[in-house]
């Protein structure tokens, strides 16, 4: 970016600018890392060179998205203080909202339950639009409740959430003559033309395919999901963007100042009952949001999807990254999803590669008794047979000792001001003395003469 | 939902001769306030006239938080009326009290601990129009809300100065100590830019030579026509600068006057002064 | 022998410094007075003592033996009570509850205790069955006092003791410290009401920035002409 | 049926209960303890499991089961190997399983490359009728004709493997079970004829030696399908060990579903990206549908061993999709049967766990005992797994 | 918006809660009356109705009694413990195991036995335990419950809640959700994913009522008589010591009472003990009850573990208890309307989310009794 310095409002942007890249750098950093650190396992694996990038295709999808339901989490919990944790909850909303209204009327095949038929665009906006809507059925009740309580309400509503959809009276109804359902248990199957329909029948994607093609070998399905993943990309730059005004704006100040004292805000004239309403729905038409893009282009989906450990995964990220900071729920998201939730599977199959492991004990006990006579071998085939378990207790472990050691997150302790201007200068200098005069010889406490 | 029915605006005119009958800022009138089986607030009524400076004092437990409270809607009156520059505001919530003018502060300094001083101060400030989120998130819009930031920025650079606490700008406003806090409750108060002020126990707490100099402040902003309610346990403060003082007992008025008058009246003396002065 | 003696005391919050080298003394029976502008230091030191702050250097001894860096539990077996400036009664509890706390590492509440602090604040007998969270500001901080005088302690750090207090409430408090501190016990007191509390006291100190700048009797910090204009408002 | 004790009177005669051994447990446990009062159950392939009367502590001879049989010209030669490899006999799937693993493997062979498209047309080539016959026991030699572009006949342990044109096998057969002592003995069986094999196949197969064959199981060794998985995933291995010997080398990757629909997306994900161009998974439909999508979209050849919804006959799989477990269609038409005829219902009612398997089943069953049986389906109750009780929901399904 | 927020303003309102007093009470007024008429017609069986409310209190003992554990820590340690439901799976992991070991001796190997079968190499009815086949098991089992769960508690909290008890609500309960997903994996690990069955059939009452029997086992006679004395038994302790105090004392502020000379540590370490210990207990009392044991049935309590503390109100262990039944009762009465399991849970939360409708605090919010 550009850095010359003339006026005083560029000399802001440039300041602004040198912060953000700041952040950049270190977004950048780490992903490339991580990146590079998958390619490199990949190589390991003798995977060829689209199962390379496919891999890398599938991470980029999955931070994308978590990295979405993160920021919108940080809005609720990072700069208000409403602790959100039925997330899954307004996801669902989102998805289950647009698939009812895509799916076309008339059911054929495998497509077991009709839908309205509506064209994609305007399913997508009526699921985000009714997971805002849920979001404030959730807010009118919920929002005057202590932060523990409305915590527990919201876990509560996104359970009924879940267990609605999965009920047999949800399979199938009619609302206003028209036949919808949710398939109950069976979750429903996607018979609609593909959301992204409108970039693959573009020309220039028939060129990006052949390009794909010609660099890793890709087939036309991959070079399609390829192209999700970078439209995925660019939405959570949107919700960033989209965030990062939002905070740093007297909006994002008031919210602020509802996480520190609401009944303070409240006695300066902020209507904060308004102010959590907005953002409460804005972060929950934004989970719906990602809940969508999660899914939307999968076969099918079922209620099982949503059980509350998506929600924990969220916060987990959130919680990595640092709650208050943007950019550490990016950063969050990214490391969530490359060492905790992908990674473990990868070390697996690296450590299969390298050493051929045995048959282990089927039982704990069976693995612990050898340790009795000093064989450890029985013990370390059991653990490496149960790695998939064990990884979420690693998930577990990593979330405490981030507590203990990180309480912030990585980036969470930079707390990012409140405010459409950056407050470290007096405005319009006019006084030769810096803003703060130094310590020694300023006045402590303001009232010695 | 008060049980009483709220007189009409233009029947203020208190029996009393001797209140103030015009120019009337504030007027409470027969506030009611329960809890449970204890009468907090018991019938208190009183009025304060515009531009001035009015303490409220009485003994401990007589009432007096818990009037500022349902003053400004904190919490709900059982009965009677509160009316602010003519308008009944009974009931209303905190913050429409505040959008109408009327703003007090904590008797416990209530600051964002987790915000720094700065923003603590940007806060406050009425009629933002960044406040509404498109305007802070549209890039057309989001210009002007810069502009306005950035005189907001300047006010509180004057406030901060107003009240010395320049060096203590970036800090977090939760690391300030007991009496650098009560400044900013105050500093933060003024930036909603009120008309009238209720102030609950401003300098408990404060070191007598910075509370002399707030003083002087608080003069000064009278002058420029606020009014101010002033909850005080120190007498001197009270009698060396109010001019008319409201004495609470247990839930109601006990006694209302000047303060010379007050200090010898022997229900006074008896419920609060303790036959000292 | 100063019952209590803070030498060259360093202490802060986490890595804030904010006591630089603070020397007090509290003789037995003595009444002393820590006055300063606000942010000194001066709840700081009182915590301190009470080993609630992060130590950094210095020592303070009590009756002889070294408290430094113990935990409050042990230091008030000691022999120390203290009331906090903020925050120091316990809402959801009873006042008769609150002051049966102060009495907690006793394995009985000595009603004897109990019925002399009743009797120095008779609101207290009153409302003894009332949450003392629902108590007006100035009652709360005579519960505060009542249950740090359930142990009968040897020294009473009291920090702004008369801040909120209605003014015949504030005379019966001084009144209150005053005869506390004549029925043997040492007295280390902050206050803001600093004329009275100098008055009164049998030794000052004035705090300033984390560290000591005045130290004389009472009387005569309160006719020096640069402490009054500096820190008594004249 | 003995109504002894039962002062409600009626309430169905049979009971259809739907859902997998974990829950299972559960659910009898509550059954015996309040509500035995002389129903008869009948129980699909989902809880085939003979741990159950041990874990429920109850002989459970009022149980009646069904179950995709393993009714394959080499029944008995499969068998055998199982049982001289894991000292046990196979369990319920586990034929499908070996079959599923073999025809994915010979395929893989005949295409002489690990590209999933063309293990996809040659499935057919390799399964269904034309070209010389192998059983389980001549893998080997299968794979050696495969490798030298002969069209074989898989000849498989469940069922002659032919596959039609959706890709479902084209004959089925199911056996009728009980438990007696603590075991499972199977009573009767039920062959069914299908539409008969179809659907496109290459005309050819390159075949070739030398080089590495992919392929990959995608099943539950843990969660509510746990306890049927595990065999299911060693007859699996099974089918390649009777491949070793041939010039080719086999890379059999297992990976776990823990029955859960992320799991198996995920650990389907990489195994797509590693290379796999076959997976035989999912066991539950419920895992199997999501699956498809993947793998279908990725150009991987997906053979389930297990999942019997009939949403998987018409899935959107771009041909990708075999299996070698039957539908439910026919499974529904079976227990409707035994329900009305061995068990002498005219009163059913069905308690099944709510996902595809379970409603579909329940449907199929309902229906065909409304309408071949002349019967009357009193309740339809659907369960959530893991609960605490199910006393509930047995009460709603028991009621008249 | 504004009207949306006039709606939540009015929330407040006293008119406004009293109107939605009126609505519920008009809904329970019908469905009573409903629910009466039913019964008197006919259209709902008398034994039917009362089986769904004994089964309902048998799983509200539970879910109070693990509740009360749960609302002491909630109250004093100041946070939500997402672990909760965890300790309520350990307690009866480590219990089973010996009550298998005590049962089994000899019969099976010890490995198994102490892991509770994870490979169900042994099932709880071919070891025929039962209170009344093996009462020493079955309580030697219970005691390990409680005790040895709340020294694992105690240890739980040494490592991974004492470092961050200073840094508020919000950390801990983080803190505990990793503590939660942890143990629960742990205890994959040692003792399998696998659901087993713990117990024999036992012999039961048939209490006949008009149109049909409601039977009580004697696990369920066993459930209601430990469930009981335990809760008495804390109502006890609570009452006559000072610890009951010391808690409460705590609970309001925690650095108040370190000055005050409460040994803090010392009453959070009983907190944890009495909240471990119950929920040990509740854990093995509803292995004992269903007869089956698996991985997460405690986490798939705990909601309705909270739900039932919090309409009760945080803090009060009548509220808890109160709660528990509340839940227990109102999920399968629930089934009246509803038939089928899908609504009882809805039904749980729903109960839950009107209570703080009307009551914000909890029923018996404020009103500490613990
Ligand atoms: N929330 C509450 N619940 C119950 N009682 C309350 C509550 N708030 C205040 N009270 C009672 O109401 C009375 C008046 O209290 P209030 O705080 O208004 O007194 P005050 O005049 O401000 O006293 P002070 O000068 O000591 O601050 C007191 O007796 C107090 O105990
Ligand atoms: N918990 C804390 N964490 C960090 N800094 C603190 C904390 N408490 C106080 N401080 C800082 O320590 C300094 C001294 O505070 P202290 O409370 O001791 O002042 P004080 O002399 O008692 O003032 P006052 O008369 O206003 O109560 C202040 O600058 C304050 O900002
Ligand atoms: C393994 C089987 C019980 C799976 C079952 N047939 C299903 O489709 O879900
Ligand atoms: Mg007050
Ligand atoms: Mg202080």
């Amino acid at each position: 970016m550009s850095a010359n310095t003339t006026a005083n409002a560029t000399d802001e942007r440039t300041q602004l600018e040198a912060l953000w890249e700041r952040d950049a750098v270190k977004i950048f950093v780490a992903f490339a890392a991580i990146y590079l650190v998958y390619a490199a396992i990949g190589l390991a694996l003798g995977y060829s060179l689209d199962g390379i990038v496919n891999t890398l295709r599938r991470m980029t999808y999955l931070i994308a998205v978590y990295g979405m339901v993160t920021l919108a989490l940080n809005l609720h919990w990072g700069y208000t203080g409403l602790f959100n944790i039925g997330v899954a909850g307004f996801m669902a909303i989102g998805l289950y909202v647009t698939m009812m209204l895509a799916k076309p009327v008339d059911p054929t095949g495998a497509a077991q339950y009709p839908g309205l038929g509506l064209p994609m665009p305007i399913a997508i906006a009526g699921g985000v639009v009714a997971a805002g809507l849920a979001g404030l059925v959730v807010a009118i009740p919920a929002l005057r409740l202590r932060a523990d309580y409305f915590a527990i309400t919201t876990i509560a509503f996104a359970e009924i959430v879940r267990l609605g959809l999965t009920s047999g009276m949800a399979q199938q109804f009619s609302v206003l003559g028209a036949e919808l359902g949710t398939g109950g248990g069976r979750g429903l199957t996607r018979n609609y033309g593909d959301p992204m329909n409108v970039i693959f029948e573009l020309e220039a994607f028939s060129s990006f395919v052949d390009l794909t093609n010609a660099l890793f070998g890709f087939g036309p399905t991959q070079a399609r999901a390829l192209v999700y993943s970078i439209v995925l990309v660019l939405v959570l730059i949107g919700f960033y963007w989209l965030i990062q005004r939002t905070s740093r704006s007297p909006f994002g100040r008031v919210l602020k100042a509802i996480r520190e004292d609401e009944e303070a805000a409240q006695s300066l004239g902020k209507n904060t009952n308004r102010f959590k309403i907005k953002v409460f729905v804005l972060g929950c038409a934004l989970m719906g949001l990602a809940g969508i893009l999660w899914r939307v282009r999968r076969t099918g989906v079922t209620p099982t999807a949503f059980r509350p450990h998506v929600t924990f995964y969220i916060w987990i990220a959130l919680i990595i990254g640092g709650a208050g900071s943007n950019t550490g729920s990016v950063l969050g998201s990214g490391l969530f999803v490359a060492v905790l939730f992908e990674g473990p599977r990868y070390v697996r199959r690296l450590i299969e590669e390298v050493i051929t492991v045995g048959d282990a004990p089927n039982t704990f006990a069976g693995a612990v008794a050898p340790l009795l006579s000093a064989n450890p071998a029985p013990f370390l085939r059991y653990t490496f047979d149960e790695f998939l378990t064990l990884q979420f207790v690693l998930m577990g472990v990593a979330l405490v000792l981030l507590m203990h050691r990180r309480p912030d997150g990585l980036l969470g302790h930079r707390e990012e001001t409140a405010a459409a201007i950056p407050l470290t200068d007096r405005p319009a200098a006019e006084t030769g003395a810096g803003p703060r005069p130094g310590g020694t010889d300023s006045d402590h406490g303001g009232d010695s003469q | 939902m008060s049980d009483t029915t709220a007189e009409p605006t233009g029947s203020l005119t208190s029996e009393s001769p001797d209140r103030p009958t015009d120019d009337v800022e504030l007027a409470v009138d027969g506030l009611v306030k329960r809890f449970g089986g204890i009468t907090a607030v018991d019938g208190a009524t009183f009025e304060v006239e515009s531009g001035s400076m009015t303490g409220l004092i009485g003994p401990n437990g007589a009432g007096k938080s818990t009037t500022f409270n349902c003053i400004t809607g904190i919490h709900e009156p059982d009965a009677g009326t509160v009316t602010f520059q003519g308008e009944d505001i009974t009931g209303i919530r905190p913050y429409q009290c505040a959008e109408y003018g009327l703003v007090r502060t904590f008797q416990i300094a209530r600051e964002m601990a987790n915000m720094t001083v700065l923003e603590n101060l940007m806060l406050p400030a009425k009629r933002q129009r960044g406040e509404a989120l498109w305007r802070s998130v549209l890039p057309v819009t989001r210009r002007e809300v810069v502009r306005e930031e950035r005189e907001l920025l300047e006010r509180v650079w004057d406030s901060l100065e107003f009240f010395e606490i320049q060096h203590l700008a970036e800090e977090k406003a939760g690391t300030l100590s007991g009496g650098q806090r009560k400044l900013l409750e105050l500093a933060r108060a003024l930036m909603t830019d009120p008309e009238m002020l209720l102030l609950d126990e401003p300098f408990a707490g404060v070191n007598p030579t910075l509370e002399k100099k707030l003083l002087e402040h608080v003069h000064d902003l009278r002058e420029e026509g606020y009014t101010f309610l002033i909850v005080e346990h120190d007498m001197d403060l009270i009698m060396e600068n109010c001019e008319r003082v409201i004495v609470m007992h247990q839930g109601s008025v006990l006694a209302e006057g000047a303060p010379g008058a007050i200090t010898s009246n022997e229900r006074v003396i008896e419920a609060y002064l303790g036959g000292e002065v | 022998m100063a019952m209590l003696d803070v030498t060259d005391l360093d202490a802060g919050y986490g890595d804030l410094q904010i006591l630089h080298g603070v020397d007090l003394e509290v003789a037995e029976d003595e009444y002393v007075v820590i006055v300063g502008p606000n942010g000194a230091g001066k709840s700081t030191a009182m915590k301190s003592v009470f080993g609630l702050t992060t130590y950094m250097g210095g020592t303070v001894e009590f009756k002889g033996g070294d408290i430094t860096g113990r935990s409050p539990d042990e230091i008030i077996h000691e022999g120390i009570g203290y009331v906090p400036q903020n925050d120091n009664v316990f809402p959801s509890l009873t006042v008769r509850e609150n002051l049966e706390m102060g009495a907690y590492i006793l394995d009985e509440v000595p009603e004897a205790a109990l019925e002399s602090v009743f009797d120095q604040f008779p609101v207290l007998r009153e409302r003894q069955d009332q949450k003392a969270g629902s108590m007006s500001g100035g009652q709360q901080q005579m519960v505060a006092m009542g249950r740090a005088l359930m142990l009968d302690p040897d020294l009473l750090l009291l920090d702004e003791p008369s801040a909120g207090l209605a003014p015949d409430l504030v005379d019966e408090m001084f009144d209150h410290v005053n005869a506390i501190n004549a029925s043997g016990t040492a007295v280390l007191v902050v206050e803001q009401n600093a004329k009275e509390a100098l008055r009164r006291c049998d030794r000052g100190y004035v705090l300033v920035q984390g560290s000591n700048r005045y130290e004389d009797a009472g009387e005569v910090l309160l006719n020096d002409d640069e402490v009054r204009q500096q820190f008594l408002g004249g | 049926i003995g109504d002894e004790g039962a002062v409600e009177g009626g309430g169905p005669a049979v009971l259809n209960i739907i859902g997998y051994p974990e829950s299972g447990i559960q659910i009898f446990r509550d059954f015996y303890a309040d509500f035995d009062t002389g129903t008869e159950i009948i129980v699909p392939d989902g809880l085939q499991d003979g741990d159950l009367p041990d874990e429920v502590g109850n002989d459970m001879t009022n149980v009646t089961g069904t179950a995709p049989a393993s009714q394959g010209p080499h029944e008995d030669a499969f068998a055998e190997l199982y049982e001289d490899e894991y000292g046990e006999s196979p369990g319920v799937f586990t034929s499908h399983t070996f079959d599923a693993v073999a025809v994915c493997t010979l395929a893989n062979v005949a295409a002489g490359e690990n590209d999933g498209q063309t293990i996809r047309d040659q499935m057919r080539r390799v399964a269904n009728p034309g070209g010389d016959e192998y059983g389980p026991g001549e893998l080997q030699e299968a794979a050696e004709a495969a490798a030298a572009g002969d069209e074989i006949t898989y000849q498989g342990a469940s069922s002659a493997v032919d596959f039609d044109d959706v890709g479902d096998p084209a004959e089925a057969a199911y056996d009728v079970w009980g438990f007696s002592d603590g075991d499972i003995e199977t009573v009767d069986t039920i062959t069914f004829e299908g539409d008969g094999p179809g659907g496109e196949m290459a005309d050819e197969s390159p075949g070739g030696t030398g080089r590495d064959v992919m392929v990959a199981m995608l099943l539950p060794e843990t969660g509510d399908l746990g306890e049927l998985g595990t065999p299911m995933i060693d007859a699996g291995r099974l089918a390649i060990q009777r491949m070793e010997g041939v010039d080719l080398t086999f890379d059999l990757q297992v990976e776990d579903t823990e029955t859960d629909e992320d799991t198996t997306l995920s650990n389907g994900g990489a195994l797509i990206d590693a290379g796999y161009p076959a997976i035989v998974g999912a066991a539950s439909s419920g895992n199997s549908v999501p699956l498809v999508g993947e793998t279908s979209s990725a150009g991987v050849v997906q053979c389930s061993p297990a999942s019997t919804a009939l949403s998987l006959s018409n899935v959107e799989d771009d041909g990708y999709f075999f299996r070698t477990a039957p539908s439910d269609l026919l499974q529904g038409q079976v227990m409707a049967e035994v329900s009305a005829n061995r068990l002498e219902a005219d009163q059913v009612a069905t308690l099944y766990v709510n996902n595809d398997y379970g409603q579909q089943l329940s449907e199929q069953y309902v229906e065909s005992f409304e309408n071949d049986q002349d019967g009357e389906a009193l309740n339809e109750v659907s369960f959530e797994p893991g609960q605490g009780t199910y006393t509930g929901e047995l009460e709603s399904a028991l009621a008249e | 918006m504004s009207t949306v927020d006039e709606a939540v303003d009015r929330g407040r309102s006293l008119s406004s809660e009293q109107l939605l007093l009126l609505v519920v009470g008009i809904g329970a007024v019908a469905l009573l009356g409903d629910l009466i008429l039913g019964l008197a017609s006919g259209t709902y069986s008398i034994s039917r109705v009362a089986r769904y409310v004994t089964e309902g209190i048998l799983y509200g003992l539970i879910i109070g009694l693990a509740g009360i554990g749960l609302s002491m820590t909630y109250s004093i340690l100041n946070f939500a413990n997402f672990a909760h439901g965890d300790y309520v799976t350990t307690g009866a992991f480590f219990g089973w195991g010996v009550t298998y070991l005590v049962a089994g001796w000899g019969v099976a190997s010890v490995g198994p036995l102490v892991l509770v079968a994870p490979q169900r190499e042994v099932s709880g009815a071919q070891l025929d335990v039962a209170i009344t086949a093996t009462p020493i098991a079955v309580l030697a089992g219970l005691l390990v419950a409680g005790v040895a769960t709340a020294l694992f508690v105690l240890l739980i909290d040494r490592f991974a809640f004492k470092p961050v008890r200073g840094s508020g609500g919000i950390p801990l309960l983080i803190t505990s959700v990793g503590v939660a997903f942890a143990l629960r994996y742990v205890l994959v690990f040692v003792y399998s994913s696998s659901t087993r069955g713990t117990t024999a059939s036992v012999p039961s009452v048939d209490f006949l009522l008009v149109d049909g029997y409601v039977s009580i086992g004697a696990h369920d006679a066993t459930l209601i008589v430990a469930a009981v004395t335990l809760m008495l038994g804390v109502h006890f302790l609570l009452q006559r010591t000072k610890l009951g105090k010391a808690m409460r004392a705590m609970s309001d502020n925690r650095d108040l009472a370190l000055v005050t000379g409460i040994p803090t540590e010392r009453v959070i370490r009983w907190t944890w003990m009495i909240g471990g210990g119950l929920a040990g207990t509740a854990g093995y009392l509803m292995v004992l009850w269903t007869g089956t044991i698996d991985w997460q049935f405690g986490w798939l309590l705990l909601l309705l573990i909270f739900a039932a503390v919090i309409l009760g109100g945080i803090g009060s262990i009548y509220g808890a208890i109160f709660g528990g039944l509340v839940i227990g009762v109102g999920m399968h009465m629930s089934m009246i309307w509803l038939p089928g399991g899908d609504f009882t849970t809805i039904t749980a939360f729903l109960l839950m989310i009107l209570v703080l409708l009307i009551r914000p605090s909890g029923l018996f919010g404020g009103k500490t009794t613990a």
